[in-house]
């Protein structure tokens, strides 16, 4: 009969109507700035530069590789490499950008530097509040504003930092006891060629003061 | 002669000019609005509440929209015509015919010598409908009959344009 | 006891008339020679703030109502629960900048909002708010009513013919089809309750509703045909006025804004107003006709002050309004007027004969249950024939749908 | 040449195009012969509120009845395709979300399906449920939000497509928790997905599928016998069977015109043919029927993810010999497709042997899907047309690439 389409669409809103006051499931929305949704914990922005320690400068993780650089889809990140090195965190000397831009404007958020990067130096940020009056400078993020501490990482994106923290302890606990070994080894080799010395000293019956090492 | 008479003669009087004399045919159309909107308050300051408000009601509502929307889908907008055309002399005399034909009559009428201070009766609507549908109510069923089959004419005349369409449209659909 | 009660009825029945006395008492202690200035500023001013403001509520209440339909909040920033949103809106109209398109024509294009405005306001001279409260006490009040509505369509076609835009001639062009094919439904409607009532009056019309049985009153919209008359009588005014589902001339889907796509600032405002005002006048009729006006729904609830019912009706109406724009889809153009020619304007002349078959039968003991179902017949059986000749003209069904086969 | 004669001229080439691939069909309404009317031009759009986006149709009415529609496109054109020739094969995944901005997932993976067949690549089973997880999920709340948009061009003051969206929130932030990104998810990768998706995720996502029938219930009781809406929407905007295949119209409009045809059953490419559910048909093939399908394929979703969430294995989630970074596919090509929420979407990829593409070519059903708009729409009027449009369900991100 004519109308009963309308009048049951009338109890249907009639039903929201009244379930927007009672029900949370359907109101959804969010009063933003004084109530905010919990972000999830893979939320991504814009990509931040990771640096150890307290000195942005000298813990800066990224050895100006330019992989993110090629890698990236809308190309906004600009590189340059420094001419003299510096030593990472298991202590090997690498370059180290001496500017890092991204240009946010044209950054897509898609994370295929943070995919891509093999020294764990880029990550996506979560801070969503960033408008600024200035279309130019105001976007174009340097590494002073890019660069951010581990623990700045470990709070946003907790699993994933910790598992970043282990994988690069336990790089770094390879690579102390690869140089552990390699110390031995050295030292062993040391020892051998002290010996060897000592059996040519020995042999030669030339008198040297040896380090005792 | 009160304030009230003077002003909407003179809005009447002067939308009625307008009508005539501007260059701009709905312009024209909506001046002519005006002229019947003049006419019904001059009803209306009368005391004649019915036959004012039916004057605004049919004049204004219907036939100055009629003629307005007869304009918009003939000839456009955008014509405008130069005042003073070649008929307007022709156009002068006849209405001055009908003028003095009409002063006449209404001067030889009875009305005229009616006393100028009549008593408004008090029901004037309530008595307007009993006379219409007691005393005249031959000539209303007549006018009633002579409009539907106006109507019907006027259903009739617009289904036969529509019907190519119509078809035209069944077929697309 | 009997002490009291007379007490408290007396102080009711002041309450009920305190603008009525205050207006009397104002008009009395002026000096003779303003008393006429002083009258009608009395019965304009109330008028241009009581409804204005009623729209800057209605506005809130909308958008509000809106959103809770449709699971949002609405507007909630501006002053406590967003009440002084309207104000907001005022200032930002009214400072905006007035653009006036090159080609348009400058006079009309100027006239067309407050020529819309003024009829608006218009209507509310016929209008009984209260007990005793009404501005002109007109014998031909509905008349007056109808006559200055349908000067609002030359108002609609010269904003939409001088903004020199297609969208707004077509928006004009709809809007007066619309409003001229509407017009004829609610006033057929209408006169089923003027035959009842005797009268083209709404103050008599009213009075003559706010009667009592034991406490039921004898609100029209209790009988078979006032309650189709009702449902008529709304249905064309939501079509007059332009609102959800009929809401085509400004259709902003199709056609953005209809006549008034090339207004700006204020002038927008203006049309926005005319058209709430429109709206909240033919509801107010619609509960002049049909409701019982400013009476009490039952008799011992005229206690409280007949304007507060008036005005708690009109809020009641209104509220429907945005709750049937909340839910409905738009019609198209030509459904529009098969509506309003195969359905309305028969069930308004089958209200019609309804309303005097009512008339004219005894209201006896026995006839009372009889008469009832008689009209009900009247109007139920043609409207499921009416309906079904809708459906079928144009196949309208629900359908089945078959699944392909697993192959 | 001015940018405005040279839109017109290729407006006016497509045109011929058009005409000639299948001007059979294509017939103009003639005016009245007997009353000589005034055509009305009206350009509808770029600026329209029910355009969809950029998109212009200029329309030539007699009174309201168009009588010649012809669709502008390119306004939102990015050169997509060569974008991606010029971009490794990884940086073309956030090039797809970007062509139907409302199913990046779909998106995804039919690049990577593309890319997979290029190269050869197998799919660890728990990839395969987790894709057809998100590709459900994404036709559903795609479907929804057409439905919400149809009934928004319909005049419904947005009340259906509040409660899409309300929907789509809850489905967007399942998104979000997993990739990271609500709408630009990135999220597919050959041979694999990016992240695994955790166990209270797939808790989540089973709590918010038991919901989901509650709201197309909701739907249904607010839409589907609403008089004004079947009177809206049957018998307009008609596409007939013949005109829809010869069109190459895919997806819920095809099988709208009673063409049973969908890539799901057709390809089986994923796993979904170990899932059971049901290809919805209609008979009319008008704007009721392509509403309908959308409807009805909600309800197959939801029976799709039901199944997909039940038998999710473990297991790992990417293949582990394939390489994402710096993928250099055999000299070859492939052809991708997959059925996104709006039709046959399709990825061409030919390799030269190099990090790059050598030629990149998308099929977006969008826009094949809107070039009979004009054939749907004659005999019209102005309020059919956009709802006619607004059925087909474009976005021009894709449309115009």
């Amino acid at each position: 009969m004519l109308g009963e389409g309308i009048v049951k669409g009338l109890i249907e809103t009639a039903r929201n109507f009244v379930g927007s006051y009672v029900d949370k499931d359907r109101l959804v929305t969010v009063q933003y700035p004084e109530e905010r949704n919990p972000l999830p914990e893979a939320a991504r922005n814009f990509p931040f530069l990771l640096y150890d320690g307290d000195d942005p400068e000298a813990g800066l993780r990224c050895v100006s590789c330019h992989i993110c650089e090629k890698e990236c889809p809308p190309r906004c990140i600009h590189i340059e490499k420094s001419t003299d090195k510096k030593p990472d965190f298991v202590g090997k000397q690498q370059f180290y950008p001496k500017v890092f831009n991204i240009d946010v404007s044209v950054c897509m958020s898609c994370q295929i530097c943070v995919e891509v990067c093999p020294f764990d130096a880029i990550r996506m940020d979560k801070e969503f509040e960033l408008s600024t009056d200035d279309r130019f400078g105001g976007l174009l993020w340097t590494k002073k504003e890019l660069a951010k501490p581990n623990e700045y990482y470990q709070k946003i994106h907790p699993m994933e930092a910790a598992e970043t923290d282990a994988r690069r302890a336990e790089e770094l606990k390879q690579t102390q006891a690869k140089a552990a070994a390699a110390a031995a080894a050295a030292a062993a080799k040391a020892a051998e060629a002290a010996k060897a010395a000592e059996a040519a000293k020995a042999g030669n019956g030339a008198a040297g003061k040896e380090p005792s090492a | 002669m009160t304030v009230s008479f003077v002003l909407l003669a003179l809005l009447t009087l002067s939308a009625a000019v307008a009508a005539m004399s501007m260059p701009r045919l709905i312009h024209c159309a909506l001046a002519l609005a005006v002229a019947f909107t003049g006419l019904g308050g001059i009803f209306l300051n009368l005391g004649a509440e019915f036959v004012g408000l039916a004057q605004l009601l049919v004049y204004v509502g219907a036939v100055a929209i009629l003629i307005v929307f007869a304009i918009l889908l003939t000839r456009g907008s955008e014509v405008s015509m130069r005042p003073g055309a070649r008929s307007a002399i022709s156009g002068t005399v006849i209405a001055l015919a009908v003028f003095a034909v009409l002063a006449h009559a209404v001067l030889t009428s009875g009305v005229s010598r009616m006393a100028t201070t009549a008593v408004t009766p008090s029901n004037r609507v309530q008595e307007i409908g009993v006379t219409l549908l007691q005393q005249y109510v031959l000539p209303l069923e007549v006018i009633a009959l002579l409009l539907t089959a106006a109507l019907i004419g006027a259903v009739i005349l617009a289904w036969r344009e529509k019907s190519p369409a119509a078809q035209e449209g069944a077929e697309t659909r | 006891m009997n002490g009291y009660f007379a007490m408290a009825t007396g102080l009711a029945e002041r309450v009920d008339q305190i603008f009525v006395t205050f207006d009397h008492w104002a008009v009395t202690n002026t000096p003779e020679p303003l008393r006429w200035l002083v009258s009608i500023l009395l019965i304009v001013v109330p008028i241009l703030a009581v409804f204005p403001g009623l729209f800057a509520l209605t506005t809130v209440l909308e958008r509000k109502g809106l959103g809770r339909i449709q699971n949002r909040y609405g507007p909630n920033r501006v002053g406590p629960y967003g009440l002084l949103q309207p104000i907001a809106d005022a200032v930002k109209s009214l400072t905006k900048e007035d653009v006036v398109p090159r080609t348009a024509d400058g006079v009309v294009h100027y006239l067309a909002p407050l020529v819309i405005v003024s009829t608006a306001f218009l209507a509310y001279a016929v209008l009984p708010v209260g007990r005793n409260m009404i501005a002109v006490h007109l014998d031909a009040g509905l008349l007056f009513f109808f006559a200055i509505g349908s000067a609002t369509e030359l108002a609609v076609f010269m904003a939409g013919w001088s903004s020199r835009n297609k969208y707004s001639l077509l928006g004009a062009m709809r809007a007066i089809a619309q409003m001229i094919s509407y017009e004829v439904p609610l006033i057929l409607s209408s006169i089923a309750v003027i035959m009842i009532a005797g009268t083209l009056s709404p103050e008599k019309i009213v009075l003559e509703q706010a009667q009592y049985t034991g406490i039921f009153p004898h609100w029209y919209v209790f009988t078979p045909w006032g309650f189709a008359g009702f449902l008529l009588f709304m249905t064309a005014a939501a079509a007059e006025t332009n609102r959800s589902p009929f809401d085509l001339p400004e259709g902003e889907s199709e056609i953005i804004a209809g006549y008034f796509v090339e207004y700006s600032g204020f002038k927008f405002a203006l049309f926005f107003l005319a058209e709430y005002l429109e709206i909240f006048a033919v509801s107010g009729l619609g509960i002049t006709l049909f409701l019982g006006g400013w009476s009490a729904p039952l008799s011992f609830l005229a206690v409280i002050p007949s304007w507060i019912w008036f005005f708690a009706k009109l809020l009641v109406m209104i509220g429907v309004f945005i709750w049937v724009r909340g839910t409905m889809p738009r019609l198209r153009m030509d459904q529009l007027m098969n509506f309003a020619w195969k359905f309305m304007l028969p069930m308004a002349l089958i209200d019609m004969v309804c309303a005097g078959v009512w008339r004219f039968l005894p209201g006896g003991a026995l006839w009372v249950v009889l008469r009832w179902l008689i009209c009900a017949a009247i109007i139920v059986v043609p409207y499921v024939a009416l309906a079904r000749g809708l459906e079928q003209g144009r196949k309208i069904e629900q359908r089945v749908y078959r699944y392909a086969e697993e192959g | 040449m001015s940018g405005k004669s040279m839109m017109e001229e290729s407006a006016i080439g497509l045109d011929e195009q058009m005409g000639a691939t299948y001007g059979a069909g294509r017939h103009t309404l003639k005016p009245d012969a007997e009353h000589e009317s005034q055509i009305l031009e009206v350009a509808i759009g770029p600026q329209h509120p029910s355009t969809h986006g950029v998109f212009r149709m200029d329309v030539q009415l007699d009174g309201e009845r168009v009588v010649r529609l012809k669709p502008v496109f390119g306004y939102l054109h990015r050169n997509h395709e060569k974008i991606a020739e010029n971009a490794a094969y990884l940086a073309a995944i956030p090039y797809t979300d970007r062509l139907d901005y409302l199913c990046s997932m779909t998106n995804n993976w039919g690049y990577v399906l593309a890319v997979e067949k290029l190269v050869g690549i197998a799919v660890p089973e728990r990839t395969e449920y987790i894709r057809v997880i998100m590709a459900e999920l994404t036709r559903f709340q795609n479907h929804s939000a057409l439905v919400g948009f149809l009934l928004q061009d319909m005049g419904a003051s947005g009340t259906p497509l509040m409660y899409a969206f309300r929907e789509r929130e809850k489905i967007l932030d399942l998104f979000e928790a997993v990739s990271g990104a609500r709408m630009m998810c990135n999220y597919l990768r050959f041979g694999g997905v990016r992240v695994d998706c955790t166990p209270e995720w797939l808790e989540e996502t089973r709590q918010l599928v038991g919901r989901l029938p509650r709201f197309v219930d909701e739907f249904e009781r607010l839409l589907r016998g609403n008089e004004i809406l079947m009177a809206r929407t049957q018998g307009v905007g008609v596409l007939p069977r013949e005109l829809a295949v010869s069109a190459g119209v895919t997806g819920p409009m095809l099988r709208a015109s009673g063409v049973n045809y969908d890539i799901r059953k057709v390809d089986r490419y994923g796993i979904y043919d170990r899932f059971k559910f049901r290809v919805p048909l209609g008979e009319h093939g008008d704007v009721y029927d392509r509403y309908m399908m959308r409807v009805l394929e909600m309800r197959e979703s939801i029976a799709i993810l039901e199944q997909a969430l039940k038998e999710i294995p473990d297991g790992p989630v990417q293949d582990p010999k394939t390489k994402v970074r710096g993928l250099r596919p055999k000299v070859g090509e492939a052809y991708g497709r997959i059925e996104s929420p709006k039709g046959e979407l399709g990825f061409y990829l030919i390799s030269d042997g190099t990090m790059n593409p050598y030629r990149y070519r998308v099929r977006p059903p969008c826009l094949i899907n809107l070039t009979i708009l004009e054939d749907m729409c004659l005999g019209l009027s102005v309020a059919d047309v956009v709802v006619t449009l607004g059925s087909v369900d474009i976005v021009m991100g894709e449309v115009d690439r």
